[in-house]
């Protein structure tokens, strides 16, 4: 027997193996356990020492029995995600209340003069109005205030209503008036205005109010006026109702927030506003690639957020701040549900916005110093085995099925890395920003969750919808079934579904929405990832021309991003899959597998 | 009761707080589920679960003077969804259960039950008392 | 009075606006009804009749009261749909089973050689084997023989079975196995076969048998060999359970089929195989725009295709075959479900398709047949009015909030007709293939539905979701009760909700899918059409000039497409919208409408 | 019946013809669902009507000789779901009704309850009785 265990500190996730080589290597254990403070510092040691531990214990030795560990070379990368938004939706002299309650009452379209309930009485018989109920006045009285105000000639048309009384008042109503109730901000309605409430049929949506020649229509607009309501009827696309007051000021604009500017230095300089979007970023990013460096206009939002992650590096490794470079961004359109300034039921609009991922590489981390606390505790012998790509290759290729040449995509946090290996064994490797974390961060904001666990859970797990208080349907239709009640809290909500617990999701997006948002989100991080990837390393930038690509890292364990990935380059005939490490190990381990092949292989050539 | 009696959330009534049974009631039909009220002799609670098993809904709620009791067939023998009694001006929490009792059927997102009264609610509540009082007492 | 009736006589729809122009115009009623026969020919006499009755009866008076009719001048464009399925799945040698039983069994991956149930008696103990199962074998009978060969040391590690026995049998097991069941052709299953089955947890997929490296691991397949696996991996993705069964020759193809070459001739000639996509098609018709014809490579599908659009059109004027010009394609990217040939369980493989929309343009359609033919029946004067795009305009320009410049985009059955008319009241129009009843093919095929009508509701009405026998849910998650029971037949199914009828869908789709595919189908013709008309009608090809696009035809009446191109145009801050044709009439009767209009205006130009 | 014996599809006989039976209840069993078999005096209809409503899922089978009766307690009154003779044959059949008693709870499309023996069904079923007759009585 001859005990080695190689081990891999990553950003997250410290990785062991454990394997007798007296022969041939014969692997007895492995573990993977969370990577204590920032990789590359002695604070990694007690990680390090958690994870040789357990792979011990699995197989009733203690860490003293080993003879070698070997340390991975890490590669110096550090991620860093961003967003910025880019534009602001401002209602001035509030005239649209676009906010769908639960249950609004009537249907159709009704249009007249704002007024309150109580000044019906004051009203002319024969003026059209539109009657604004504040919270206070009492269903009942409401509803026979305007049946009274009806029967002296006075055409009610539609009701703006603060409580949730829509269906109360409209069940008592003599005529029937479309009325959106849960207007929260009655107060900021302006009086005697002309305005216009629409509410659809269930399971239909406004049609009127959402087509600005409908709002031209309705409030005899000029074509030149016609073209200033286009943000208010797109606003209102897909609403079940809606409430548009013109006033003589008022106007909803969407107005552009200039972010900054991003500076890219490559084979040429090139200067983009955050606000022209990722596709314009990304495009200019390809024109003069490789990559020297990045900065962002120093006073902006992007400024700083550039000087953050140059100041994270620097601190780690001990180098002047100016010696750090961002050698990668992947930028990525998103959008920010935000509250419209000025609305009046708290509506919330979609904000264009971009997330930026960077990545800096810098000099080697000093592994060694880790290496020399580890062996001063352990007191056992430790080396820093070869480049950390070198290896993941070396461990990838123990999955069946894989032959060189090859690539590695290596899925992690906070970028993702790969690495190719050629026909005669010659590996070459690059690194990418934007990862798991990028797709966190952007379920995160497109969901308006502010709860970054939640993201990441929504991230990792099935989605379902609890039917009724023993049970719930998954996302695919599959039933379970409970013996005891759920919880209240979760009845008709969307949850998570973990192995030992269930989360509600505190929105109300529909199931298919928060679906299609958490799969949006990793093609837009992993599928552009995957492909600018191959495209970097792969002789002649051609995709046709490799083989097999195996996917490893923590990213590779997700439920789907592997298949979106395959399902890309299936289109350039290239087998691509999660990988299986030694046949066993699934997508992890790889780095920690090299480590102990490229020792063997080390004192072979050595014998 | 017709034809479709049972086709309804069953509510039942012993000395109810009139004010309170008042926003349950109304609760209901803002989500636009029917409702039967009667009244009813012996242990509330009890009398409620079998109301909801009466129910086609599977829904009953039980109002003993301030007392409200929500219970749901489907529970299964687990206990009432709430049991609580409210003060005279939880008025929107009255409201809350009326519209969970027809959520329960509708399959949607219930509303919070707890008590959440704000300064301004208690405020509210007072000004309304002494203007009834004035009221009743002309000058 | 001096009452005056505009006649519109359309592909699908016959439309009549009725005017007293003795002052001014005052539009007194209008109607619309199906055009009887194919336009342009005599048959549409009828349908004119009673559009002309529709409209008099409104107002109370009889056909004989009017003065004059003004009949369109049809504009002679015609348009034909197909599809060409261009991949086929073929399984040799059957290998995969991966079809999705409602009710399979157990959990988890099992690997061996495949055996009849009968056999399990002569296995060697110790033996790894995945069991057979005919529907002929009680469930109970089946599990007692499973548990026997337990016993004596046989590992049975999954089952094949053909009734719908997965759960039965599972809960009779001692050692629990993963069980797919409801396999049909279990007599075509190979035998003495290395077989793997994988069934998910619920609300989970299979993550082995749909990884190229998860097969390779179980079926020790070399590299090479693990190429060819890619087709069986990537048909499985998704599942919740699968078999694959390894023989010696045993493949899965995907097999490109030559459908025939497609030949533009515009500036310029070029060929493209309908295989290469519908991208490189479009993208081949913008470099030679304008076309002067199309044809299809003879005796091919697309050949055939290209002769019978031609066909039609020289019978319907009575021109030569080879004066026919097509004039427009249009080319969508779908795909259809089809039976895999060899498969086990009727399992379905999504094979790539091309649609394609054609249109062709001939001489002036007979109008002046049809005129005479109705004064000679309603004894009334009968006149052909102006070019159908001017009047189409003329009728536009009623939408309040419009003004010149602008653009008409007439969303029609087989067309997509476009006109612009400038700041002097230059009118130029222009007609693009691909439109409604190409939307209702794409949903047709890409269901599977195989039925027309069908997809023609799908693609007009919301659906919903029957959830006990007394409510549905909408898809916006509204919902409706009911007093009487609904059909049992509609329980837990998608339907289609029609103002007075409720149409169950006979698929297994889910709701989110159905409605995605309706709405792809609708972005994928209109949205491409809308921006190509745009861009080929507008002064300079440059959309941003452009003020006004107003919507109307048929489709503008959807209750989706409207949205989606405004959401498409808003990038380019162009109003559009439904046109109201004066004010009333929505996105209907614009040309019946003009025809009043331009017959008023010339009265005033002779006066 | 244990604590939750009543959260279980009720399946309440009276000479039930067996290979029926058995058929039924492995095919609410298939859909995972849980049964529970008694035996009832009276009105085959009504005693499946009533127990129905006693049933936490609300489904209740009847079976009486070779007729089988499916109500839903969500039907309202509207009359059962299923209620016809199947022949001996009609294993199938017998399945698909049991399937559809737990699909119901489920809520999932149901399987065609409609008689549809195809000659192959009726051949195999002549076929069991010959190989059954045979074993009886050995040549
Ligand atoms: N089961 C899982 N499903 C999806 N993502 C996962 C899963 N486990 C870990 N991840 C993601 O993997 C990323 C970390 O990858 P890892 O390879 O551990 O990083 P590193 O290589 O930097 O140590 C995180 O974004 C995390 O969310
Ligand atoms: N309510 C509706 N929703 C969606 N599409 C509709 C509706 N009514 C008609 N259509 C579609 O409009 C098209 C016919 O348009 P139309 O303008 O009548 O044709 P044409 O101009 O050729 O007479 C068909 O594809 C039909 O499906
Ligand atoms: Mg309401
Ligand atoms: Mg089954």
């Amino acid at each position: 027997m001859r005990l080695i265990a190689g081990v891999d500190i990553g950003n997250s996730t410290t990785e062991v193996a454990i394997a007798d080589i007296e022969n041939r290597p014969r692997f007895l254990s492995s573990s993977l356990v969370k990577t204590t403070g920032i990789k590359g510092t002695p604070d990694n040691v007690a990680g390090v020492k958690k994870g040789l531990e357990e792979a011990c214990n699995k197989i009733n030795i203690t860490v003293s029995d080993l003879d070698f560990i070997c340390l991975n070379e890490a590669t110096p990368v550090i991620g860093d995600v961003a967003m910025e938004t880019i534009t602001e939706t401002i209602i001035t002299e509030s005239t649209m209340i676009g906010h769908n309650p639960d249950t609004p009452g009537g249907v159709g379209l009704g249009i007249g003069k704002t007024v309150f309930l109580d000044e019906l009485d004051n009203i002319h018989s024969n003026e059209e109005v539109i009657c604004v109920i504040p919270k206070s006045t009492d269903f009942e009285m409401a509803a026979k205030l305007l049946n009274r105000a009806t029967e002296t000639g006075v055409k009610v048309n539609g009701a703006i209503v603060q409580g949730d009384d829509g269906v109360l008042i409209s069940n008592r109503l003599k005529k029937k008036i479309p009325i959106v109730d849960e207007v929260t901000y009655i107060d900021r309605v302006p009086m005697g205005m002309m305005a216009a409430v629409e509410v659809a049929a269930p399971g239909e949506t406004i049609r009127v109010l959402s087509n600005p020649y409908g709002l031209a229509t309705v409030f005899h607009l000029s074509p030149d006026e016609t073209k200033n309501v286009i943000p208010i009827a797109r606003a209102l696309i897909g609403n079940r109702s809606a409430v548009v007051i013109r006033t003589p000021e008022g106007d909803v604009k969407e107005r552009v927030i200039p972010a900054g500017k991003i500076i890219m230095y490559g084979a040429r300089e090139r200067r983009v506003g955050i606000e022209e979007g990722a596709e314009k970023i990304m495009s200019s990013l390809e024109e003069i690639w490789p990559l020297n460096d990045v900065s962002g206009e120093p006073g902006t939002n992007v400024g700083g957020m550039m000087e953050r992650v140059r100041q994270v590096m620097s601190e780690l490794t001990g180098q002047g701040i100016s010696d750090i470079k961002i050698q990668d961004i992947l930028a990525v359109d998103t959008f920010v549900p935000q509250k419209v300034k000025g609305g009046l039921a708290g509506e919330f609009a979609l904000e264009n916005a971009v997330a930026l991922a960077a990545m800096v590489k810098t000099n080697r981390l000093p592994m060694n110093i880790i290496a020399k606390m580890l062996e001063n505790e352990l007191h056992i012998k430790v080396i820093i085995g070869g480049v950390e790509a070198n290896m993941a290759i070396l461990g990838a290729l123990t999955t069946p099925g894989t032959d060189k040449p090859l690539i590695i995509l290596d899925l992690g946090g906070g970028s993702t890395d790969s690495a190719y290996i050629d026909r005669e064994g010659k590996v070459t490797s690059i690194h990418h920003a934007g990862a798991g974390d990028m797709v966190t961060m952007l379920i995160n904001s497109e969901l308006g969750l502010d709860d970054f666990n939640l993201a990441e859970d929504i991230k990792k797990y099935p989605l379902a919808h609890v039917e009724s208080l023993f049970n719930l349907r998954y996302e695919d239709g599959n039933i379970k079934f409970f013996d005891k009640p759920l919880d209240a809290s979760l009845f008709a909500r969307n949850i998570i579904v973990k192995p030992d617990e269930m989360i509600p999701i505190p929105t109300k997006h529909s199931l298919e929405k928060i679906r299609a948002v958490r799969r949006e989100a990793k093609k837009k991080v992993f599928v552009t990832n995957a492909i600018r990837a191959l495209k970097d390393i792969s002789p002649g930038r051609e995709l046709r021309g490799i083989d097999f690509v195996v996917l490893v890292g923590g990213s590779a364990l997700d439920f789907e991003i592997p298949e979106m990935i395959s399902d890309e380059l299936s289109h350039y005939g290239i087998v691509c899959g999660s990988g299986n490490i030694r046949g066993v190990e699934g997508p992890r381990n790889a780095v920690a597998t090299g480590l102990v092949l490229s020792y063997y292989e080390s004192l072979k050539g050595r014998a | 009761m017709g034809n479709n009696g049972n086709v309804s959330i069953f509510v039942i009534v012993k000395e109810p707080e009139q004010a309170l049974l008042k926003e349950l009631l109304a609760g209901i039909e803002e989500e636009g589920i029917p409702y039967t009220v009667s009244s009813f002799e012996g242990e509330a609670l009890n009398e409620t679960f079998k109301a909801s098993q009466l129910s086609k809904l599977g829904v009953a709620v039980g109002v003993w003077k301030n007392r409200i009791i929500l219970h749901y067939s489907k529970s299964r023998g687990f206990g009432p969804l709430f049991d609580g009694e409210l003060n005279g001006y939880e008025k929107e929490r009255a409201r809350r259960i009326g519209n969970n009792a027809a959520r329960l059927y509708k399959v949607m997102p219930l509303k919070d039950m707890r008590p959440n009264i704000t300064i301004k609610e208690i405020v509210d509540m007072v000004r309304e008392r002494v203007i009834a009082a004035l009221k009743a007492k002309p000058l």
